[in-house]
């Protein structure tokens, strides 16, 4: 998780990641953002996370994304 | 395996509709057709040169006096249809809004011609040459420029009437 | 058949009267056939592809569906399955799923290559290798671009187990065929369409009223505006020679009023129209002229669009194990900085270059979609600086800077559309540096302006428009105007309503003008 | 929802109100501008008793004049002439007339013969917009229809004249509900007189050949006269201008003959007619002036009563009642007109 925040607000150090639960919704991130995420995710915790798992319930939380990370490793 | 599935479709996708377009070079998918590539048929009398849809007036007055004319009103609506007569040829007008535009030229004897040398009396062969084929045992001949439509009547191989009309949407 | 047309008015009165006269579930099914017949009114040789498109999809997503259940069955009945066995029959099934996925989407986006794009490459290929190949002329079958994405949009999230297929091949038919959308979109997803589109419908008075202001409004950015404008439009473009300067700037600016009307109007029309029978669209506007950048721009017009080529191009290429092996490698040699940009470009220049193919088959849509990509690269390198700039200056942060904003992103917006009416791409750049000379401006405000068909009350009821449109946009930001009028009292209510439709019939520009130009008798 | 539901008629009904006084305050009114387009409605208040029917374009509705025939033989008649009335348009105006009334003669002018095709949407309005809906009208619209006009703008005339808003006049106030009457059974009458002059030579034409289109509804008319034992006689009224060539006139000739037609070419007639082109037209040759008309009705009603054997109707009392209020407007209209050319110079309106 700690990994997950470290990577969260080095690419948009503007967000609180902590509390904000409509980052998609709200618009907060946008598709830039989105991948550089995924990116990271791959190159620092190679973790893959297909497009099919790019929807909002996944990205719309720092809590959401974690999630999703532990399931995708989990598999 | 899925990343390279998902990933392996969106090339699909992408190479079917950039297949269809690669190379680069300039457009040429529409036709270059705007531009007047054909030059307009025009009548000269003198120094004077009277286009279809060219206003009337200053015409008129390069032209000086005319043997006679004649005013055309229409059944219903206003303006008037204006015939002009110069002997060796006719200027028709037509009203549009508060002007009048040329709407026709006839060549009407032998003492002028137009200025691809085509006069009553010339043979079919000459206006061949002049203006392009036509077909064989035609007994008229039109030629179609931006504004004007060219008439050209014959009789056993003979120009009997040369008209230059205005083609105007209606 | 043309929304602006009293063919249209009548197909929809009688179907709106069998809608809620016949039993309700009887109501899909004659949403499907009034949508058969609309197409074959518009286009019958055409009916075949839009069959192949909805048949063909319907079959490989039965097909996905039953590899799924197989593998669920299989998981279900064996109930000391390993992990591992789970795993590699989950794997195998999703294999199928995605083969059978990719033979559809093949044949379809085949379909609509050969039928959109092939003179475009005969073209291309005449020009670059100086031969002389025929054009093939195929005729566009009506909407392919919008009911294709949908389908295959369709396709790819039934293949990824988003949702289950459809089994019933004519209510998947309505999916594809839906008539409101069928001309210009939006682009529909199934998992919201279908909620709403196979569902029985009571005559909610309410609803129907706000579709019916809603298809109103409409017509009335259609007809008063956006057809008004079409000879300034065409004359403008169409003889270059002589419209240099001036006239340029003007042609900027009324083709994107007219783009504006034309698109948003005809989606005012279908979400309206859908509404009168209790279906629920998509937005595909919101308020796009009120953005602030051109990224902002794209997220609020042609919102349907944008989403898909995101979801289905985008996310995918940007995540696929190419790009990240690409993302690897740009970090490695370019430094972390600069080489996580990369995959994120690479994806990005591609989804503009489908964009702009997508939007027509000529040059002028791929340079245009390649600028916008362009113009959204550069404000992204730039964001650093603006954000400098913000904490700098105070009056950034003003109403009048926001306001500044979207002027320059609307400015910069209509400059980009103006590759759409021009004849080719050079011809376009010729044109454009002549606002910045003297010629044709002079004319242009001595009386020129009015010799392209247009008169100064034309010019007055554009105005007037623009202003509504305006005041109607600012309303909207609250909330939906139509859901505003319907809490106003009866009388103004309707009154609104009754005025806009005389001003439709009045001020609409259709038919055969009055004027004296057509009294032209001409007897030779 | 019953409540809904009586809103919402309301609301129709009141926009539906609202768009039909729009329509009939765009529609032209033809009062004092275009003054020809009043002709073709003006037929329904006189509909009835009319024992000849004059068919075509001005040239009937110019150089015929029904009290004339009236006042000198007692014929009955009525011109159905509408500005270049193309010959379908002629047929199916004789199609409307026989829904009211049966005559004995028809009197078709043959000058529209020369257009093949539709021609003009501001004349077709002139001639459709007036007649009353039946299937006749419906016909008559399909008919003469040019690729950019549509059924619906002559079901509804709003969708063609909405854009008239800038051009409305105290005309359109004036004659929102009532209409001017303006002519004499189908006769315009002008007094003043333009001496015809030189009129310039016929322009030789490529295809003198009359179109098919024009042959198929001339049988149409001959036919329907056929049946209901009406006779049918072809004129070409006596102009200058514009030409009618002998080409032409053959053809029309020949088409009589060949059906035992009666064709009369008034052109030729001009010394039995003792029409002078010099005082009886208003134009310089195009149409006839009231003295020009006159000249030409009282040739044409010994005609009438010789060779077709229409009656003298002025014994029936209550026709020659009805008929002389009309000759009284008659006389009205022409004292006006003069009234007009001895102080104004020009004669600018019928009345």
């Amino acid at each position: 998780m700690e990994e997950l925040m470290e990577i969260l607000s080095d690419i948009r150090p503007d967000v609180d990641f902590e509390n904000c639960t409509t980052l998609i919704d709200d618009k907060i991130l946008d598709s830039f953002d989105i991948i550089s995420i995924i990116t990271e995710l791959n190159s620092q915790m190679d973790v893959a996370v297909p497009a099919d798992q790019i929807i909002p319930e996944n990205f719309n939380s720092a809590k959401a994304l974690w999630a999703m990370v532990e399931k995708l490793q989990d598999e | 395996m899925r990343r390279k599935f998902i990933a392996a479709v969106a090339l699909v996708m992408v190479l079917t509709i950039a297949l269809c377009s690669c190379g680069s070079g300039s457009n040429s998918v529409t036709p270059n057709n705007s531009g007047s590539n054909t030059k307009d048929y025009v009548f000269k009398s003198g120094s004077t040169t009277i286009s279809m849809k060219a206003e009337a007036a200053p015409l008129l007055k390069a032209l000086g006096a005319y043997k006679n004319s004649y005013e055309a009103p229409s059944c219903a609506f206003d303006g008037m249809d204006k015939i002009y007569s110069y002997g060796g040829f006719d200027l028709m007008t037509y009203a549009q809004k508060d002007k009048d535009l040329v709407s026709g030229v006839v060549l009407r004897d032998d003492t002028v011609e137009t200025p691809e040398g085509i006069a009553i009396g010339s043979k079919a062969e000459d206006v061949k040459k002049a203006y392009g084929n036509f077909e064989k045992d035609a007994t008229s001949a039109t030629y179609t420029s931006e504004n004007c439509k060219l008439l050209i009547i014959f009789e056993n191989g003979v120009v009997t009437s040369i008209q230059y009309i205005a083609l105007v949407e209606k | 058949m043309s929304f602006v047309s009293l063919g249209f008015l009548l197909f929809l009165l009688i179907l709106f009267i069998l809608y809620y006269a016949l039993p309700r579930r009887f109501q899909w099914v004659l949403l499907l056939a009034g949508s058969l017949v609309f197409y074959a009114f518009a286009s019958p040789k055409y009916l075949i592809y839009i069959a192949v498109t909805a048949l063909s999809t319907w079959f490989a997503g039965k097909l996905i569906h039953d590899e799924y259940a197989a593998r669920d069955a299989y998981i279900k009945d064996t109930p000391d399955i390993t992990k591992e066995d789970k795993k590699a029959c989950k794997e195998q099934a999703k294999k199928k799923a995605r083969r059978l996925m990719v033979c559809c989407l093949i044949l379809n986006l085949g379909i609509l290559a050969v039928c959109k794009y092939t003179d475009f490459t005969i073209g291309t290929i005449n020009s670059l290798f100086k031969t002389d190949i025929a054009f093939l002329r195929f005729a566009l079958p009506m909407g392919i671009s919008f009911y294709t994405f949908q389908s295959m949009g369709y396709i790819i999230d039934v293949s990824r187990g988003k949702y289950q297929a459809e089994l019933n091949p004519a209510k998947f038919a309505l999916f594809v065929t839906f008539f409101p959308q069928l001309v210009q979109g939006p682009i529909s997803r199934f998992d919201q369409l279908s909620q709403t589109l196979y569902s029985e419908h009571d005559f909610e008075a309410q609803k129907i009223t706000q579709g019916a202001w809603r298809a109103v409004w409409g017509f009335f950015k259609k007809m008063v505006v956006a057809d008004r404008l079409v000879p300034v439009v065409t004359g403008i473009a169409g003889n270059p020679d002589k419209y240099v300067g001036g006239y340029v700037l003007a042609l900027v600016f009324f083709y994107t009023i007219q783009l504006y009307a034309d698109f948003t109007g005809g989606i005012d029309i279908t979400i309206g129209v859908a509404k009168m029978f209790g279906v629920d669209l998509a937005e595909n506007f919101d308020r796009p002229f009120f953005s602030k950048n051109i990224t902002e721009f794209w997220r609020r017009w042609h919102i349907t669009m944008g989403t898909w080529f995101k979801d289905y191009i985008f996310y995918p290429v940007s995540v696929s194990k190419w790009m990240l092996k690409v993302s690897k490698w740009s970090r490695a040699k370019l430094g972390p900085q600069l080489g996580k940009r990369v995959p994120v470009y690479l994806s990005t220049i591609l989804v503009w270059l489908a964009t702009g193919i997508w939007h027509g088959a000529s040059w002028n849509f791929v340079v245009w979609g390649l600028l916008n990509c362009l113009v959204i690269i550069i404000s992204q390198e730039l964001e650093p600086l603006y954000a400098k700039f913000h904490e700098k200056c105070a009056f950034s942060n003003t109403k009048g800077w926001d306001v500044f904003q979207m002027f320059r992103t609307f400015w910069l917006m209509a400059f980009l559309r103006v590759l759409d009416v021009y004849r080719n791409v050079p011809l376009t750049f010729r044109m454009v540096p002549t606002i910045f000379s003297s010629k044709g401006w002079s004319e242009m405000f001595s009386g020129g302006m009015l010799k392209l068909g247009l008169e100064v009350r034309d010019y007055i009821i554009v105005a007037v428009a623009i202003v509504i449109f305006l005041i109607v946009g600012i309303l909207q930001g609250k909330k939906p105007v139509a859901e505003q009028l319907a809490e106003k009292p009866l009388v103004p209510r309707y009154l609104i309503v009754w005025v806009l439709i005389i001003v439709i019939l009045v001020f609409g520009a259709y038919g055969i003008g009055f004027d004296a130009t057509q009294f032209i008798y001409n007897q030779f | 929802m019953k409540k809904r539901i009586v809103k919402i008629v309301i609301c129709v009904v009141l926009l539906a109100a609202t768009v039909f006084m729009l329509q009939k305050l765009l529609v032209p009114k033809y009062a004092t501008t275009n003054e020809e387009g009043i002709l073709s409605s003006e037929y329904y208040a006189n509909a009835g008793n009319n024992d000849v029917l004059f068919i075509g374009d001005c040239e009937v509705y110019t150089n015929f004049s029904p009290v004339k025939l009236w006042r000198d033989y007692g014929i009955t008649s009525y011109i159905r002439g509408t500005p270049q009335q193309l010959t379908w348009q002629s047929y199916y105006l004789l199609e409307d007339t026989l829904r009211y009334e049966t005559p004995k003669v028809v009197v078709f002018n043959v000058l529209a013969m020369k257009y093949a095709e539709p021609q003009n949407e501001a004349y077709n309005r002139l001639t459709l917009d007036g007649m009353k809906w039946s299937k006749t009208k419906l016909d008559a619209v399909k008919a003469s229809m040019t690729d950019e006009e549509t059924v619906a703008s002559y079901i509804f005339p709003l969708l063609r004249f909405h854009s008239r808003w800038n051009e409305l006049s105290s005309e359109d106030i004036n004659y929102l509900f009532k209409t001017e009457k303006l002519s004499h059974n189908g006769y315009l009458m002008r007094v003043d007189a333009k001496p015809a002059g030189q009129v310039p030579d016929p322009v030789p034409l490529p295809d003198y050949t009359i179109g098919p289109k024009c042959w198929e509804y001339l049988d149409k008319i001959r036919e329907t006269c056929d049946q209901k034992g009406i006779k049918l006689v072809l004129i070409k009224a006596p102009s200058l201008y514009p030409a009618w060539y002998d080409q032409w006139d053959k053809q029309v000739a020949d088409y009589a003959a060949k059906y035992g037609l009666e064709y009369i070419n008034f052109y030729a007639l001009a010394d039995e007619t003792g029409i002078d082109y010099n005082t009886d037209t208003y134009d310089a040759g195009l149409h006839l002036n009231l003295s020009g008309a006159e000249k030409l009705s009282a040739w044409f009603g010994k005609y009438l009563k010789e060779k077709c054997g229409v009656e003298d109707r002025r014994s029936d009392a209550a026709l020659a009642a009805k008929w002389a209020e009309r000759e009284e407007f008659y006389e009205f209209m022409k004292e006006a007109q003069y009234k007009q050319l001895r102080e104004e110079g020009a004669v600018t309106r019928y009345k």
